[in-house]
C-alpha cells in the first residue's frame, strides 16, 4: 500500500512539476503577447533529452546529478500532497529544509565539477541567493512552529481546518508574504534567478550540462517546484482534504508566481542579499515577534 | 650549627687566597671547596635547628655585644645564598678561572651575606651590608668589559646615601631606646611614639628596600642587571636580593608597624611587581629582561610577605633564587657571553641544547607552569592571599603572572626555534657546569612533582619567623 | 583492581615516558607515532570498560589543603574524554606517515604525548585544580607544536599561549575564589555547596569560568586566537586544535553551565523568556559566534584559516546549547561536540592530506584534485555535510536538536543565529570543495598522487563514524541521556531510529533509507538513458571561443580567488576585533611598557628623587 | 636641639644638595662625603653629654656624668667603611675618566644605551 502511495506521489511529483512548467511558458509567453508552445511542451523536451547522447565531465559530475534528483525525490515522499501522506506523519519541517539541501549539494558539485567557470560562478551566485532568501524564510517557520508547538507540516495544515479564515495567510498575513517572497528565490524565479541568468554567465550551472543531465535536472526543477509550493499550500493555506482540490492550489500559487516574475527584471547577486535582508528579513523577524509574544489567534 | 663559621670560614679564606701560590686553578679549587664545605655545612645544620640559638661575639653579654642567631629562618635564608653562590661558583667553573683578587672579593661578599642574614645587631647589619656592597662593586668594576661603569656610580651613590639614611635611623633608636640589639629593640620599641617610630622603621628599612630592589629604590638595578657578567647577577639576585628581602621581614616581625605603613608598603611591591613585568615584557635582551623580571620577583615576594602569605612567600623565595640564577648562568653560557637580544637568540638551543633546557626549566618555574616548582610557590601565594581577602591585589598579581608568562614563554620559544639555521656546531660549556646546572633544573622539576621537602623548611622558617617570643628569649635569656 | 587507577595512572604514567618517547621519536618516529596510537587506543578501551560505573572514587593526592589531584567519572566527562582519545587516536594513525613532512618530528611527538597525557586529566578531574593544572600543561604543549611549522606561526602561538594563559589564568583566580568561600575544589561537592552562596558571588564566578571557556572554545568575543593558530599550525596538529583542543573551552561552558546547576543558582535573578539572564548573555554571546565565525569564514581564502573560522561558528553553536540548559538544547550541545571533533578532524586531515602532496592549502592556487585524492576528496565531502548539517550525516542531528530548543523557547536572536550559522556554512564549505578539489588542475597537480595508506585510514574512520552516528545518533544519544540524568535534566527521548523532539520527531534510518531509495531511482533513470562521453575537463561549453594559449594555461580558468566576492563586499569595512586586542591591548601595554622603562633609564641622581616624591605624593593620595 | 645636631643636619643638607645639583663626579663624591661626616657627627652627638667624661680607664667609681662609648666605637666602624667606598669611587671615577675622557655625569659618551 506505501508503494503504490509513493508511486502515486512521485508521479504526481513528475507529471504534475513539468505540468507546472509548462503552464509557467505559456503564461510568460502570453503575458509577453506571444503565442507560447503548448503546454506539454515540457514533456516532449524531458523526452527528448533522455534519448540524446551527453557529455560527462567524470564521476562526480554524473554522481551529483543523481544526487540532486535523489534527494528531491526523497524529500517529496515528506511532504502531504492531499490525503496522499506516504511519510508525511515524520514530515518534519526542518528535515524537509535540509534535505532539499542535500540536491542543492549535489546539483551544486556536479556544475562545478564540469570545470566551467560560468558554472562555479552560478553555484557561487546560487548560494549567495540562498544565504538571502533562506533566513527570511525559516525566520517565519520558526515563528510557526513556536506558535503551534509543532514542525510537522501535516500537522500545521491540520490545525487551519474549518473555513478559509482559518488559514495561515489570514493569520499570519507577514509571514505568507515574506514566505511568498523566499519561494521565487527557491525556485528561482525572476527577480532571484541571478544564477542561471542566461546573458550574464550562459546559464551559470547549467552550462555544461547535455542529454540526459540536463534531462534529470529538469525533472528535479520541477519537483523542487512542486515540493516548495506544496509546503507553501500546507502550511499558509490549509492543505487540501482533496487531491485534486490540492493540486488546483498549487497551480493557483504557481501561476500567480509565474505572473509577478514575469515583469520583474533581475536583482544584482549582492542586491538579492540586500534586498533579503533588508525587507523579507525584517518583516519576518516583525512577525515571529508576534507570533511568539502573542501566538496565533 | 655555629654561625661564627659561616662568617669566620670565608673571611679567612679570602686573606689566605693571598698567602698561596698564585696560580688560578688553585685559587678556583679552594673558593670551591670553602663555598662546598659552607653549603653543606649550613645545610646540615638546617635539618637540626630545634629553636632558635643566640651566640654572642667577642664575651660581651647580649644585649651589649654583637650576637649571631641562627633559627630555622635565618638558616633557610643562608641555605638560598649558599645555594646560589656554590652553582655561580660551579656553573662558572672552567669558563671564568677565579683570579686572585674576585676570589678574595667573592669570599668576603660571601661573608657578609652571610653576616646580614646571621647577625642580631642593627649596626652589625650595616656593617656587614657595605662591606657586601663594597665588595660586589668590586666585582662589578673588576673586569675591563663588564657593562657600564656609571650605572655602578649611580648605584653606589645610591647605596651610600642609603646607608646614611640608616645610620639616621640607627642614631635615632639607639637615642630613644639605648639598645641596637634587634631582640631587646622590639622589647623596647614601644618607647618610641608612634610617629617617630614609624619615621626610624622608614629609616632603617630604606637600604633594605634598596637592597631587596623595590620601587621607587630600583631604579638602579636593571641596568646593573643588563651590563654585567652572570656571576655579579646572579650574586646580586640570589644573594644580595634575599639578604635584603630577610633583614626587612626580619624587621617587620620584631618592631611593630602601623597599618598605613604596611600598606604602603604593600602597594609599593604591587607597584615594583607590575612595572617590573611590563617592563619585561618590552625588552630585547635577554638579560635585561631577566633583570626586570627579578626586580618584579621581589615585588612579588614582599607583596606575598605583607599580605598574610609568608610560607608561599618563603618558598617562593627559594624558587625564584634557585630559577634567576640557573636562567643567568645558563644565558651566559648559553650565549658564550655574547649578544643576548631575542632575534639573536633564535635556535640557539641548536648550539647547546643542556642549557637550552636549562634556561626552560628555570623560565617555566618562574612563570608558574605546573610540574615546575613555581607553580606550587604561586599556588600557596594565591590560596593565602585570597583567605586573607585581598581580592584586587590577588588580582593584580594574576595579571602580572599572565604577562610574566608571555615573555618567558617567548623567550623559550626563540631559544627552541626550529626556523632559523644557526651556525656553526655544538658549543657545550664545560661538563662539570653543565651537569651542576642540569641538576639545579631537574631539581627545579622534583620541587615541582614533590615539594613536600621544600616546603617544610619554610614552614618552619614561618613558624620561626612568627615566634617572635621565642627569638627574644634565645637573645635574652641567657641575661 | 580500582578500574579508576587505571585512568589516572594512564595519564602519570605517559606524562612521565613522554621523554622517552622523545628518545624513541629520535631512533624512528614511525613507532613513537604508532605506540601513541596503541596507547590512545589502550585508553579509549579502558574507558569503554568504566561506562556506567561513575562516581567512582579515586587515589589522590593534597597539592594543598582540601585540593587534589583528583579524577573522576561522570557521563559528561566520560564523553568529552571519550571524543578526545578517539579524535587524538586517528591523529596519531595519520602521523605515522605525515610526520616526514614535519620539521622537528621528535618534539612534535614528545609534546603531542604530553596532551595526550593531559587529557584524560583535563575532562575526567574530579577536582578543579586538576582541571587547571593539565589545562595549563595542554597550552604549554600545544604552544611548542604550533610554534614549530614556520616563523609566521611563533607568532600565532604567542596570540595563542597570550590568550590561553589570560583564560587559564582567570579560572585560577575563579578557583582560589572558590576555595576560600568553600574551602573545597572538588567538583561532586560544589555542585551542592554553590547554590547557598549567594547570586552576586555566583554571577562572578559564572561570569570568570565562561570568560576562561570562552577563550579556550573560541567563541566570540574571544576567538581572535583561532585564525592564525589554527592557520598557521602544523596541518595534522590543527585538527587536534580544532577537533579535540577547544572541546576543552566547551567542557568548561558545560561545567560552568550543566555541572554547576546554573538554573538553580539563578533562579532568583531576572529571566527572559524563561532563561536567567546570564544564561541568556551567554547564549547571545554563543549567537554572535556563530554569525560572526560564518561572516569571518566566507572571506578567507586560506582553506585551513576557513576552517579555523567554522570551529568559531561551531564554538557558538556548542556554547549557545549548553548555556540554555534545556533536555534539547544540552544533548544537542554535546552531541555537537561530537559533530565538530569528527567534522574538524575530518576537514583539517583532508587539508593536511592536500598540503601534504601539493604543498599548499592557498586555494586559489589548487583545484582538481578530485581524480587525484578521491579518499582525501570523499573526507572532505562528507565532513562538510556533516559540518552544513544535511541529513544522512550526524551534523544534522545536532542542530535539529539544537532547534528544538530555541525554537519552543521562542528566543528569535538565537534561532537567528542558529540559521545564519547553517545556511552560511552552506557557503564556506562549498568554497574550498569547489576550488580544491573542482575546477581545472593547473599544470603543476598533474602528478599528484593519494595520499599513502596510513594516512587514508584515520580520515575512513573518521567519515565512516560521521555517517553511522548520522544514520543512528542513537548511538551517541545514549551516554547524553545517561549524562542528561546524571545532572538532574530531564533526558532527551529517543529510540533505536527515532528521535522525538518537543516539536516533533523524526526517524533517522527511515530518513536514510528513503533518501538511498531516491537516489536509487534517480540512478536508475540515469543509467536507463544513453550512456555518456567522458570528455576532459578542458573540453567545455566555451572551449571553441578562448584562445588556445589560454585554454593551456588552467589556472585562468579557474574561478577561485575571492570566490565570494558579492557576499564579502557586503561587510568589508567590519570592525576587526583581532586588530583590537593586538593593538589596544598588546601594543598599548608595550607602549606602556617602554614609557615605564624610561624610568629605569636615567643617570641623573636628581631623577630618582622627583620619582620617589611622586611615588610618595602618589601613596599618600591613595591612603 | 644641641649645636652638634644642628651641625650634622646641616651638613647633611650639603651633602644631599651637593648630590643632587652637581654633574661632575668628584664633586658627587665630594658632597657624600660631607654627607657622611654629617651623619658621623650626627652618631657622636647621641653620645654627647655636657661635661662629660669619657669612660676609659678611669675607675667606674670617679664617673659622674659618662658620656655613652657605643656611639664613638660605631662612628669608628662608619668612618672606617666610609673610607673604604670614598676610595673605590675615586678608582671608579678615575676609571670612567680612562674609558670616556669626561668626568660629566650627564654625557652620554661611551653609553652603549
Amino acid at each position: 500500500m506505501k508503494i503504490l502511495e509513493s508511486a502515486a506521489v512521485i508521479i504526481t511529483g513528475i507529471v504534475f512539476g513539468l505540468f507546472l512548467l509548462g503552464v509557467q511558458r505559456k503564461l510568460v509567453a502570453r503575458v509577453q503577447r506571444r503565442y507560447g508552445p503548448p503546454i506539454w511542451q515540457q514533456f516532449i523536451d524531458v523526452a527528448k533529452l533522455f534519448s540524446k547522447s551527453s557529455i560527462s565531465h567524470g564521476f562526480v559530475f554524473d554522481m551529483g546529478v543523481m544526487m540532486a534528483l535523489g534527494g528531491t525525490i526523497a524529500t517529496l515522499l515528506f511532504v502531504p500532497i492531499g490525503k496522499l501522506q506516504v511519510l508525511s506523519m515524520s514530515g518534519d519541517f526542518i528535515v524537509v529544509v535540509y534535505l532539499m539541501a542535500v540536491a542543492s549539494l549535489g546539483m551544486a558539485m556536479s556544475a562545478v565539477n564540469s570545470g566551467n567557470p560560468n558554472a562555479s560562478i552560478g553555484v557561487m551566485r546560487a548560494l549567495t541567493q540562498m544565504f538571502g532568501y533562506e533566513l527570511p524564510y525559516l525566520m517565519v517557520m520558526m515563528g510557526m512552529m513556536f506558535a503551534y508547538r509543532t514542525s510537522s507540516i501535516l500537522g500545521m495544515a491540520q490545525v487551519q481546518q474549518g473555513g478559509i479564515l482559518n488559514w495561515n495567510l489570514f493569520r499570519v498575513p507577514i509571514g505568507a508574504i515574506v514566505v511568498f517572497i523566499s519561494m521565487f528565490g527557491i525556485s528561482g524565479k525572476k527577480p532571484f534567478d541571478t544564477p542561471i541568468a542566461p546573458a550574464e554567465i550562459a546559464s551559470g550551472p547549467m552550462v555544461e550540462y547535455s542529454g540526459k543531465f540536463l534531462g534529470s535536472l529538469t525533472l528535479m526543477h520541477a519537483l523542487v517546484i512542486f515540493v516548495d509550493i506544496s509546503i507553501f499550500v500546507n502550511v499558509f493555506l490549509g492543505g487540501a482534504s482533496n487531491y485534486w482540490f490540492f493540486l488546483l492550489k498549487v497551480l493557483a500559487v504557481f501561476s500567480l508566481m509565474v505572473l509577478i516574475s514575469s515583469v520583474i527584471p533581475r536583482f544584482r547577486v549582492e542586491q538579492v542579499v540586500t534586498f533579503s535582508w533588508k525587507w523579507p528579513l525584517f518583516f519576518a523577524v516583525i512577525q515571529s515577534v508576534i507570533l511568539v509574544a502573542m501566538g496565533v489567534r | 650549627m655555629n654561625p661564627t663559621f659561616m662568617i669566620a670560614i670565608p673571611l679567612l679564606t679570602a686573606f689566605l687566597l693571598f698567602v698561596l701560590p698564585k696560580r688560578r686553578w688553585l685559587n678556583t679549587l679552594f673558593i670551591t671547596l670553602v663555598a662546598l664545605f659552607t653549603s653543606v655545612y649550613s645545610i646540615a645544620g638546617l635539618f637540626n635547628i630545634e629553636k632558635s640559638m643566640s651566640f654572642g661575639m667577642g664575651g660581651w653579654p647580649t644585649p651589649f655585644g654583637i650576637n649571631l642567631v641562627v633559627d630555622n629562618l635565618s638558616a633557610f635564608f643562608v641555605m638560598v645564598t649558599q645555594l646560589s653562590f656554590l652553582l655561580t661558583i660551579f656553573a662558572l667553573f672552567g669558563w671564568y678561572r677565579a683570579e686572585r683578587y674576585s676570589g678574595a672579593l667573592m669570599m668576603t661578599f660571601l661573608a657578609a651575606v652571610n653576616g646580614m642574614i646571621l647577625t642580631g645587631d642593627l649596626f652589625n647589619l650595616f656593617v656587614f651590608m657595605e662591606i657586601a656592597s663594597v665588595s660586589l662593586f668590586a666585582l662589578l668594576n673588576l673586569r675591563e668589559s663588564s657593562g657600564s661603569l656609571k650605572a655602578t656610580f649611580n648605584y653606589m651613590v645610591l647605596n651610600a646615601l642609603a646607608s646614611s639614611v640608616y645610620l639616621i635611623g640607627i642614631a635615632l633608636v639607639y637615642r630613644a631606646t639605648g639598645t641596637l640589639n634587634m631582640a631587646d629593640l622590639s622589647q623596647k620599641w614601644g618607647v618610641i611614639s608612634e610617629a617617630s617610630a614609624t619615621t626610624v622603621f622608614l629609616m632603617l628599612l630604606t637600604p633594605l628596600l634598596l637592597k631587596a630592589e623595590i620601587f621607587p629604590l630600583n631604579l638602579w638595578a636593571p641596568r646593573i642587571y643588563g651590563r654585567s657578567s652572570a656571576g655579579i647577577t646572579t650574586l646580586l639576585a640570589g644573594m644580595v636580593a634575599p639578604a635584603g628581602f630577610y633583614a626587612m621581614i626580619r624587621l617587620f616581625s620584631l618592631l611593630s608597624s602601623s597599618g598605613t605603613t604596611q600598606n604602603s608598603l604593600l602597594i609599593l611591591a604591587v607597584l615594583t611587581m607590575v612595572i617590573g613585568e611590563v617592563v619585561a615584557l618590552t625588552r630585547k635582551s635577554l638579560r635585561e629582561m631577566l633583570g626586570f623580571s627579578s626586580v618584579a620577583g621581589m615585588g612579588v615576594l614582599l607583596m606575598a610577605a605583607l599580605s598574610n602569605a609568608m610560607e608561599g612567600a618563603l618558598f617562593h623565595l627559594f624558587n625564584l633564587a634557585l630559577a634567576k640564577v640557573v636562567m643567568f648562568l645558563s644565558v651566559e653560557l648559553l650565549t658564550a657571553g655574547g649578544r643576548d637580544d631575542l632575534e639573536s637568540l633564535k635556535g640557539t638551543y641548536k648550539r647547546n641544547p643542556a642549557m637550552a633546557f636549562v634556561f626552560a626549566s628555570g623560565a617555566f618555574s618562574v612563570a608558574g607552569l605546573p610540574l615546575f616548582a613555581g607553580f606550587r610557590s604561586k599556588l600557596i601565594i594565591l590560596s593565602d592571599m585570597m583567605k586573607a581577602e585581598h581580592y584586587i591585589i590577588t588580582a593584580v598579581f594574576i595579571f602580572a603572572s599572565i604577562v610574566e608568562f608571555f615573555y618567558y614563554t617567548r623567550a623559550v620559544q626563540h631559544i627552541f626555534s626550529s626556523n632559523e639555521e644557526i651556525a656553526g656546531g655544538r658549543q657545550c660549556s664545560h661538563p662539570l657546569s653543565t651537569l651542576v646546572l642540569l641538576a639545579a633544573a631537574i631539581f627545579i622539576i622534583f620541587t615541582g612533582i614533590y615539594p613536600e621537602s621544600v616546603m617544610a623548611l619554610a614552614e618552619k622558617a614561618q613558624m620561626a619567623l612568627t615566634d617572635v617570643g621565642a627569638y627574644v628569649a634565645s637573645v635574652l635569656g641567657g641575661m | 583492581m580500582c578500574p579508576f587507577g587505571t585512568i589516572s595512572s594512564f595519564s602519570f604514567s605517559l606524562l612521565i615516558i613522554s621523554p622517552l618517547i622523545y628518545l624513541l621519536a629520535r631512533f624512528d618516529r614511525r613507532w613513537a607515532s604508532a605506540f601513541l596510537a596503541l596507547a590512545s587506543g589502550l585508553g579509549l578501551y579502558k574507558l569503554a570498560t568504566m561506562y556506567g560505573e561513575w562516581g567512582l572514587p579515586s587515589q589522590s593526592f593534597e597539592i594543598i589543603p582540601n585540593v587534589t589531584i583528583s579524577f573522576t567519572n561522570s557521563p559528561i566527562q566520560w564523553y568529552f574524554a571519550f571524543i578526545g582519545l578517539g579524535i587524538m587516536l586517528t591523529i596519531f594513525l595519520f602521523e605515522i606517515s605525515w610526520l616526514s613532512k614535519s620539521r622537528t618530528p621528535s618534539a612534535h611527538i614528545f609534546f603531542e604525548a604530553v596532551i595526550l597525557a593531559s587529557l584524560p586529566g583535563f575532562f575526567m578531574a574530579g577536582d578543579l585544580m586538576t582541571l587547571y593544572i593539565f589545562f595549563e600543561l595542554m597550552s604549554w604543549a600545544a604552544f611548542f607544536i604550533v610554534s614549530q611549522a614556520s616563523e609566521k606561526s611563533e607568532k600565532a602561538a604567542r596570540t595563542f599561549i597570550a590568550m590561553n594563559t589570560t583564560g587559564a589564568m582567570a579560572l585560577l583566580y575563579v578557583l582560589f575564589l572558590l576555595y576560600t568561600r568553600f574551602s573545597t575544589l572538588n567538583i561532586e561537592e560544589l555542585r551542592t555547596l554553590l547554590p547557598s552562596a549567594g547570586a552576586g558571588f555566583n554571577l562572578i564566578i559564572f561570569a570568570l569560568f565562561v570568560f576562561s571557556g570562552l577563550i579556550k572554545a573560541g567563541s566570540f568575543p574571544l576567538h581572535t586566537w583561532l585564525r592564525k593558530t589554527h592557520g598557521n599550525a602544523p596541518d595534522s596538529f590543527s585538527a587536534v586544535l580544532s577537533g579535540y583542543l577547544i572541546k576543552y573551552g566547551s567542557f568548561v561552558v558545560a561545567v560552568t553551565t550543566v555541572i554547576f546547576p546554573s538554573l538553580l543558582l539563578f533562579s532568583n535573578a531576572p529571566h527572559f523568556m524563561g532563561l536567567p539572564l546570564p544564561n541568556y548573555i551567554l547564549a547571545v554571546l554563543g549567537g554572535v559566534s556563530i554569525i560572526v565565525g560564518t561572516l569571518m569564514a566566507i572571506k578567507q581564502q586560506d582553506a585551513k584559516m576557513l576552517i579555523a573560522y567554522s570551529s568559531v561558528s561551531h564554538a557558538g553553536y556548542i556554547v549557545m546549547a549548553l548555556a540554555m540548559v534545556s533536555s534539547y538544547s544540552v544533548a544537542g550541545g554535546l552531541l555537537h561536540v561530537l559533530v565538530h571533533a569528527l567534522a574538524a578532524a575530518g576537514m583539517f586531515l583532508s587539508m593536511a592530506a592536500v598540503k601534504y602532496r601539493t604543498g599548499t592549502t592557498n586555494m586559489s592556487e589548487l583545484g582538481g584534485l578530485v581524480d587525484r585524492m578521491p579518499v582525501t576528496f570523499a573526507t572532505y565531502l562528507i565532513s562538510i555535510i556533516s559540518t552544513a548539517g544535511i541529513p544522512p550525516m550526524v551534523g544534522f542531528v545536532s542542530k535539529w536538536l539544537i532547534y528544538q530548543s530555541t525554537i519552543t523557547g521562542g528566543f528569535i536572536f538565537l534561532s537567528f543565529a542558529a540559521f545564519f550559522g547553517s545556511i552560511g556554512s552552506f557557503l564556506y564549505v562549498f568554497r574550498p570543495l569547489a576550488t580544491v578539489f573542482f575546477g581545472q588542475r593547473p599544470k603543476r597537480l598533474e602528478n599528484v598522487r593519494e595520499v599513502p595508506f596510513i594516512m587514508q585510514l584515520p580520515m575512513i574512520i573518521i567519515s565512516a563514524l560521521t555517517v553511522i552516528f548520522g544514520v543512528l545518533p542513537s548511538i551517541a544519544l545514549k551516554p547524553i541521556a545517561e549524562a542528561e540524568r546524571y545532572y538532574g535534566i530531564k533526558p532527551v527521548s529517543f529510540s533505536f531510529s527515532e528521535i522525538r523532539g518537543a516539536l516533533g520527531s523524526w526517524n533517522s534510518v527511515l530518513v536514510f533509507f528513503v533518501f538511498m531509495l531516491g537516489f536509487i531511482m534517480a540512478a536508475v533513470i540515469f543509467y536507463l538513458a544513453r550512456k555518456s562521453v567522458r570528455v576532459g575537463l578542458l573540453e567545455n561549453y566555451t572551449a571553441g571561443e578562448i584562445p588556445r594559449e589560454i585554454i593551456n594555461s588552467p589556472e585562468l580558468y579557474h574561478y577561485a580567488h575571492n570566490f565570494y566576492r558579492p557576499v564579502e563586499r557586503l561587510y568589508e569595512h567590519h570592525p576587526s576585533l583581532e586588530d583590537f586586542y593586538e593593538t589596544a591591548l598588546g601594543e598599548n601595554l608595550k607602549k606602556f611598557g617602554v614609557f615605564l622603562k624610561t624610568l629605569f633609564y636615567n643617570h641623573r641622581l636628581d631623577w630618582y628623587l622627583y620619582v620617589s616624591i611622586l611615588t610618595i605624593l602618589f601613596l599618600w593620595w591613595l591612603l | 636641639m644641641n649645636l652638634y645636631t644642628f651641625t650634622s643636619l646641616l651638613l647633611i643638607a650639603i651633602g644631599v644638595y651637593g648630590l643632587l645639583s652637581q654633574r661632575h663626579l668628584f664633586k658627587m663624591l665630594v658632597s657624600l662625603s660631607v654627607l657622611e661626616l654629617g651623619v658621623n657627627i650626627l652618631l657622636v652627638s647621641i653620645g654627647y653629654s655636657k661635661d662629660g667624661v669619657a669612660p676609659i680607664l678611669t675607675p667606674p667609681e670617679q664617673i659622674i656624668n659618662p658620656v655613652d662609648p657605643l656611639p664613638q666605637a660605631l662612628v669608628l666602624t662608619a668612618i672606617v667603611i666610609g673610607v673604604g667606598t670614598t676610595a673605590l669611587m675615586s678608582a671608579i671615577i678615575v676609571k670612567i675618566y680612562k674609558r670616556t675622557g669626561t668626568l660629566d655625569l650627564s654625557s652620554n659618551r661611551g653609553e652603549d644605551e
